[in-house]
């Protein structure tokens, strides 16, 4: 019986999404972090300090009292040099906006955890995109998850991302409400040393402050010279297309797990391809399987990034299919305009000009029940805008 | 101190001053700024292990525009309602002792806007100071109340005198039960300085709440910001002291305007933004002074 | 796609029926196979019904979508029969397991019903959390008798979940206790058996 | 360092020689001066000396040293 007490070191677990966003972030030892709760990230907060109390690791816990805090006390320690932390959701993130913008221009490699939730008023605490991507020009590079193992392993890689000398810009890791973050999924975990000695260095922000050469960071800046301020930021976003991909690479040589800007589901000789975030997409992939089942060959294509945008990963998935019809599902919607994910990817389509049978469903909002069986129908569907189920 | 000292020939001002300069001259403050002479003071009581947070104020405009700045201290300049809370960000990745964090921040980004974050912070027990210069309105926006503006104050949105009393910010950060927090003026600058190194002596959060004449804010020409300050001390309308584990001890300049305070009248008066005041109006106002004189004689037993 | 058994499981917050999908998926986790839970809340406020579930495939499971073809149905608190809608989306092979002494709601004459008395469990074991008894560790063991996960996987979960090991022995008495309750359909079913039989008995003599 | 930040350093005169913006120029009667030093402490530029010196580079002519003076040793005189 005595064996049944030690614990053997355990290489996989079963836990939610928030449990493995907040082992991820203890592998990569922030030495800050800072955090407020809301529904549905908390878990990820109470995870984080309840590691840092039991000792796991040695970091500075901030309960701040608001989001818009939470990311600021990350911006001032990220000025000084500091691996940052933090994680929020919905009210919370747009709570934060001011600070976002702020995180990005001044060039700070602060990792963030985002739950995707549904705005009110109406309270609604399900999935939904929107809060993410209506911050999407923040300069955030932003990705998008469909598994537990995927939060963790993103999030492994998003502060190698973030503190990259030629990125340097802010990482926001998006999970879908409940969906992700409160699901319980097996979850491999990475070997730590081998994390830690080969996949991500020491930080080094290369603008932060000290004593030695005092500097201020933030003075008044003229139109010309924030214009140029903002024209590198672009090319920090764009090196960065680049570094995430090098990063995936890596992290499958180290890892075993495999990652990609567009994750590509039987898309290859599909005729109708489906194209969406997060756990729809994931659960897509059953549409896929059971499509295929009955005849019809679909296929699939999961972004995991919308900033920096893959635009040549998603032209050549969609070049490379002889699909006609692209089925784009939003989980989000910009009244007057459209889904948010159906015009960035037309936009790219036209750039390349190519021209294919676009339907957009704007399915999954406020955390609508959405399942494969649905997507099964949405292929119907004929060109132009459909709100699932209405 | 690593700075050296400079002996002054009467004794006058003892050799206390540090001869560094942490505001370098030529950055774009107002001709007769009495936030800078406050600041300069703070900066050279601190020393030149500080971390500095610029809250959105007029401090930050001072500053210069980019790539030059006149702070000579490692400076972060914040957005308007998060300087304490950036400051918290600071000092937990700057956890050395012997560095001091200070955050700099104006009325409105204080009583108002940024209340929010210093509450917070100093829940926290932040290891900071907290250094609020109070020039009664939104200086940097052209002067627009604030919820530190006095009454009878004329601003731009307050054209015809503020009906409503300036918000003791001190009092409410007192009610934090907060280790040290002291009021000043940079028309005593030896007890600004000295308030500074005592609060800095101190581990966990600090308030200073300073006094700062605003000559185009408060209409008053340039060469009378230290003498109006000295005029709020003297009529009582600002007290000078501190409060340590909640105890107040009221600082010399106030016990000595206290005993025979000037009238209200002669402060206000030769401000162009109380020009408006009806006599009425100065009567009220000189109630609510003797009514202040008197709490604080009680709490202090003068 | 592979074959994928769904669970539900109905309760009232406070009961641990989150909790119970979550331990559910994890023996089934031990047992080698893949699984995925979740609790969809209502409200999390004691007292309001909640719904949880459980999914366990040999494969990968890609499903987020709420369970809508349940094999099993676990319902919590008897209660819950006469305010929310248990039988949604079920089928004749759905199979249910009840926390009461064995008696039949109307609303499940027709299916295959297991019962199991979980609140008398906890409470002669002294099991209580908040006043409540603990009603999800016996109902998992019990449901482990149908077969779903491994007795031993269980009882693994368990203590990974729950640090008193009353849990574990709650489990261990519903495993016993659990019977399967007569009703209108396990009577048709024991008579066509019956009938069977006698026509077996029947073709023998003839 | 391969990112481009924003960040400025300490310069004396961020915003300029401010010594232009000045009206009247603060002149220091040596023979007056009690060595009191309240010019040098109240003025909010720090561009006078603890030698008692003005840097008239900078000095924004605001005309505090003189109101402080208790000696009447600086006068404000008109830029010409």
């Amino acid at each position: 019986m005595m064996a049944e007490c030690v614990e053997e070191e355990e290489t996989s677990v079963y836990v939610t999404g928030c449990e493995a966003a907040a082992r991820a972030v203890i592998i990569a030892k922030p030495s800050v972090v800072a955090a407020y709760p809301i529904t549905p990230q908390t878990e990820i907060v109470e995870k984080l300090s309840l590691f840092i109390g039991e000792g796991r690791h040695d970091c500075q816990f901030i309960a701040v009292e608001s989001e818009h805090s939470a990311l600021s006390a990350c911006i001032g320690a990220a000025s000084c040099g500091a691996r940052t932390f933090t994680a929020t959701s919905s009210h919370g993130l747009l709570y934060m906006a001011e600070m976002l913008y702020w995180a990005a221009i001044a060039r700070l490699p602060i990792v963030m955890a985002n739950a995707n939730r549904a705005l009110a008023s109406g309270w609604n605490i399900w999935a939904d995109h929107i809060d993410s991507l209506s911050q999407r020009d923040a300069g955030w590079i932003q990705f998008y998850t469909s598994t537990v193992q995927e939060v963790y392993d993103t999030i492994l890689i998003a502060f190698r991302v973030a503190e990259n000398e030629g990125v340097m810009l802010p990482v926001m890791v998006n999970l879908d409400g409940f969906l992700l973050t409160h699901i319980n999924q097996p979850l491999r975990l990475v070997d730590e040393t081998l994390y830690q000695e080969e996949f991500l260095d020491e930080i080094n922000v290369p603008h932060a402050l000290n004593l030695d050469s005092p500097h201020t960071l933030g003075t008044l800046i003229s139109p010309s010279d924030n214009y140029r301020v903002q024209h590198d930021r672009k090319l920090g976003m764009e090196r960065a297309k680049d570094v995430i991909k090098e990063a995936e690479r890596d992290f499958l040589r180290l890892f075993g797990r495999e990652y990609h800007p567009v994750m590509e589901y039987r898309s290859d000789d599909a005729e109708v391809l489906l194209l969406g975030m997060g756990t729809l997409a994931k659960e897509a992939e059953d549409a896929v399987d059971m499509m295929r089942f009955r005849g019809i060959k679909a296929g699939l294509l999961r972004l995991r990034q919308i900033r920096p945008f893959p635009d040549d990963e998603i032209i050549d998935a969609i070049s490379r299919s002889p699909a006609e019809k692209l089925v784009i599902i939003d989980r989000d919607y910009s009244p007057g305009s459209g889904g948010i994910l159906s015009q960035e990817v037309k936009t790219r389509l036209y750039d390349a000009g190519i021209v294919k049978e676009i339907v957009n469903v704007i399915a999954g909002v406020g955390g609508q029940d959405v399942s494969a069986e649905d997507m099964m129908e949405m292929v119907e569907l004929e060109r132009g805008e459909h709100w699932w189920g209405i | 101190m690593s700075a050296d000292k400079f002996k002054d020939r009467h004794g006058f001002w003892t050799n206390t001053i540090a001869r560094e300069e942490y505001i370098l001259k030529g950055n774009s403050s107002c001709p007769g700024c009495t936030a800078m002479i406050a600041l300069r003071h703070i900066f050279k009581a601190a020393g030149p292990d500080t971390f500095v947070l610029v809250g959105a104020c007029c401090a930050v405009v001072c500053e210069g525009v980019y790539p030059n700045t006149c702070m000579a201290l490692p400076t972060l300049d914040t957005a308007f309602a998060c300087t304490a809370a950036m400051a918290s960000g600071v000092r937990a990745a700057v956890t050395d002792r012997g560095i001091n964090v200070i955050a700099i921040a104006g009325d409105g980004g204080t009583v108002d806007i940024g209340i929010q974050a210093l509450s917070g912070a100093i829940e926290r027990n932040t290891d900071f100071l907290y250094v609020c210069y109070d020039n009664e309105a939104y200086g940097n926006t052209g002067m627009q109340r604030s919820g530190s503006t006095p009454f009878g104050a004329s601003t731009t949105t307050t054209p015809f005198g503020k009906k409503e009393d300036k918000k003791d910010i001190a009092a409410i950060v007192g009610a934090h039960n907060i280790p040290y927090m002291a009021t000043a003026c940079p028309s005593y600058p030896m007890d600004l300085e000295r308030k500074v190194k005592r609060a800095l002596s101190i581990e966990g959060p600090k308030f200073l709440h300073v006094l700062t004449p605003c000559p185009p804010g408060w209409r008053i020409s340039a060469d009378k910001g230290v003498e109006v300050g000295r005029l709020a001390v003297r009529s009582c309308s600002f007290f000078l002291y501190e409060m340590e584990n909640r105890e107040l001890f009221m600082s010399k300049p106030s016990i000595d305007a206290m005993k025979n305070p000037i009238p209200l009248r002669d402060y206000l008066s030769v401000q162009g933004r109380f020009s408006r005041m009806s006599e009425e109006d100065m009567k009220l106002a000189q109630e609510k002074v003797n009514a202040n004189i008197a709490y604080y004689r009680e709490v202090c037993g003068i | 796609m592979g074959d994928i058994i769904e669970i539900r499981f109905h309760s009232r917050g406070g009961q641990g029926g989150a909790t119970a999908a979550k331990i559910l998926g994890m023996a089934a986790f031990f047992d080698g196979k893949y699984s995925t839970s979740l609790s969809v809340y209502g409200a999390e406020r004691r007292g309001a019904a909640l719904i949880s579930g459980t999914r366990i495939s040999d494969t990968e499971i890609r499903r987020y979508s709420s369970i809508k073809s349940p094999d099993y149905v676990v319902i919590l608190d008897p209660v819950l029969v006469e305010i929310s809608d248990v039988t949604e989306g079920t089928n004749e092979d759905t199979i249910f397991l009840m926390n009461n002494g064995g008696e039949c709601p109307l609303v499940l004459e027709d299916y295959i019903l297991y019962s199991v008395d979980a609140t008398s469990i906890s409470l002669d074991l002294g099991l209580k959390v908040a006043g409540m008894p603990v009603l999800n560790t016996p109902m998992l063991g019990a449901l482990a008798r149908l077969g779903i996960v491994k007795q031993s996987s269980l009882k693994r979960a368990i203590r990974k979940i729950y640090a008193d090991t009353r849990n574990i022995r709650a489990s261990e008495m519903a495993y016993e206790r659990v019977v399967k309750v007569q009703n209108r359909r396990s009577i048709l079913e024991e008579s066509e058996e019956l009938e069977e039989e006698a026509y077996e008995r029947l073709e023998e003599a003839v | 360092m391969k990112v481009k930040m924003a960040i400025s350093y300490p310069t004396v005169g961020a915003s300029g020689r401010t010594g232009d913006w000045r009206v009247f120029r603060p002149v220091i009667n040596q023979k007056l001066c009690i060595h009191c030093y309240n010019c040098y402490v109240f003025c909010p530029e720090g561009t006078i000396s603890p030698e008692l010196g003005v840097d008239y580079e900078y000095c924004k002519g605001c005309g505090i040293c003189a109101n402080e003076c208790p000696s009447k040793a600086i006068r404000m005189v008109k830029e010409e």
